[in-house]
């Protein structure tokens, strides 16, 4: 109890700073991993000798904290909190010999490896942005020299062009089905054929939307590709002398009658 | 080799434009005497493949004037190949052995004979075998010259769909209100408007 | 001096890009042998203002870079990388040829799009061979344009390259007991395992 209390003392201030940075900085990880190597410093060992479960357990009390806060964890957060829980079990318990897969050590030195890898890529990526580069500290040739005038025109494109224009193509290519789709239109011979079978019946001033063929009124393209095409084989047939139409203002009904 | 006369050659090697003395001792720590390291530098280049030379009253590094032979090849104009042309090499690298047909199919446009041959002649593409379909059509291949201009060991190592979705060169769906514009160019079934289509598409 | 060291010397100095011996045995008259000849240009200009320098197949000529003080004017403003970018192009220095999946593990985030397409666009990466695994995933590798950003000879020069390889921190070690935990990693991200299983498919 009283050790408890001393931990408790020890862990004070500072650490409690870097936690609440933590937790403020969420957004700042580049996702989980990231977040258990920076956890991992605070234990100011070699990556080689951290204690994993001592990983978790931070990890652990991070995404509890977070979820007090209600902050938003990403998914990827949670799936690792779950692993790791897993992970804490298996170095906690003694190994079952009927159980299959991994120990919990192996796990643990796999993580431990993962976590060592990124820091040394890191690393690595620092050394390079750190070394002397081009346009920086050294420089090319400040006049390229092209004394003779050959005039000779040479066309260049890079993979990118190339694989930008690649990908235009098939963009357009994935809507092609849709371009060739046909379905959707009835064509003016369809119409003049109903037309021509339904005009017998058309004594009186008749709306050409009752006209319509059936299944077609629902969907607006179809509806619009019947009503126009209706519409043509009805001036159609006025033109042939079997059809008057008017309509009594712009916009209003369009109506037919069969003509004697 | 001086201090000086390293810091005034490593100058005149990276400057765009001619420089003056007066430029050069703006240019150089507190102090240094660029008019004697010139001279130095300038002794020191005779008889090289390159000379220190005076132009103006500024000084440049050249070219040995006995060497001009040599930059002949090097005034070369470089233009961007056509997007016409880029589309049509795409689609040689991807679906080759593929025939004119073909191509004009997968674009939606007509392929101008000019293109083609513009490929031919840069020897990005050639002739492959003859398809053995009716009319036993030509088909068009790329070239190992084209290999070593983008950097490809095969045409196999083309990245695929998935691969130029992933690195963001690829848009997975149409923009919203696509449908309309799409409908707008079916009505037409031109070249023009299926090109103006790709654009408004693009992106 | 010889006459072919002045040649190339005169070739090296007139260009800003780096220029393969293929390239300069076509320039210069038939019969030279420029590779010797860079040997020897190469001692000439040690401890000069400006260095003959390796990059990768190709020679440039680059000025001494403890002289980068004096260029201040010459200095071109270039784009600032993100984090992510300078780490996955870290990664595929020293992992090439390296797949998306890969980069991935090792960062244990999935790579935006925009991250890859920043790295092509500046040339200092490039689609590699594909790999001989299923679904025969594009890689990524570096480029001579690196190289001579980064002032080197070859990939094979990257800084602590050696030591890291000794070291296994290079080796991509499969997890014990299959991939839990990029499984897991991949369930978050529909869009990313949906990939990664139709590439199982294609072709």
């Amino acid at each position: 109890m009283a050790e408890n209390l001393f931990e408790e003392d020890k862990v004070s201030i500072s650490e409690r700073l870097a936690a609440e940075a933590l937790i403020v900085d969420v957004d700042g990880f580049e996702g989980p991993l990231d977040l258990l190597l920076t956890l991992s410093r605070t234990q100011k060992v070699d990556l080689r000798r951290v204690s994993v479960l001592q990983l978790a357990r931070q990890y652990l009390a991070f995404v509890e904290k977070a979820k007090a806060l209600r902050l938003e964890l990403a998914a990827d957060y949670l799936v690792m909190a779950a692993w790791l829980a897993f992970l804490k079990s298996r170095l906690l318990l003694p190994p079952d010999p009927t159980e299959e897969g991994p120990s919990g050590e192996e796990l643990a030195a796999h993580l431990a490896f993962q976590l060592e890898r990124l820091q040394a890529m890191r690393d690595a990526a620092a050394r390079l942005m750190a070394r002397d580069q081009l346009g920086r500290d050294f420089f090319a040739r400040g006049q390229s020299e092209m004394v003779t005038r050959v005039r000779k025109v040479t066309y260049s494109a890079t993979l990118l062009d190339l694989m930008q224009g690649y990908a235009r193509i098939r963009t357009r290519d994935d809507f092609r089905p849709f371009v060739m789709d046909r379905e959707s239109v009835f064509t003016m011979e369809q119409a003049l054929e109903r037309m021509r079978g339904l005009i017998g019946y058309a004594g009186d001033w008749t709306e050409i939307s009752t006209y319509l063929p059936e299944g077609w009124d629902g969907d607006p393209v179809r509806r619009r590709s019947a009503t126009a095409s209706t519409f043509a084989a009805s001036l159609e047939l006025v033109k042939e002398g079997h059809l008057e139409i008017r309509q009594s203002e712009m916009f209003a009904p369009i109506q037919l009658r069969k003509r004697d | 080799m001086g201090e000086q006369e390293r810091m005034v050659e490593a100058i005149l090697f990276a400057t765009t434009e001619p420089i003056t003395v007066r430029d050069l001792e703006a240019r150089l720590p507190h102090g240094c005497d660029p008019a004697e390291a010139l001279v130095h530098l300038r002794k020191r280049y005779e008889g090289r493949g390159v000379a220190v030379t005076r132009v103006g009253d500024a000084w440049a590094i050249r070219t040995a004037s006995d060497l001009g032979f040599l930059m002949q090849k090097e005034t070369v104009e470089t233009r961007k190949l056509s997007r016409a042309a880029i589309e049509t090499l795409a689609i040689i690298a991807y679906h080759q052995p593929v025939t004119r047909a073909e191509i004009e199919e997968i674009r939606g446009v007509s392929v101008s004979r000019g293109t083609v041959d513009q490929l031919l002649e840069l020897e990005w593409v050639r002739f492959g075998r003859r398809k053995m379909t009716p009319g036993r059509p030509v088909t068009f291949v790329v070239t190992q010259d084209f290999l070593d201009h983008f950097g490809l060991e095969s045409a196999r190592d083309l990245p695929g769909l998935k691969e130029l979705r992933a690195a963001g060169l690829l848009e997975n769906r149409p923009p919203p209100g696509g449908d309309m514009l799409r409908d707008a160019g079916n009505e037409a079934d031109e070249d023009e408007s299926a090109e103006g289509q790709s654009e408004l598409f693009e992106d």
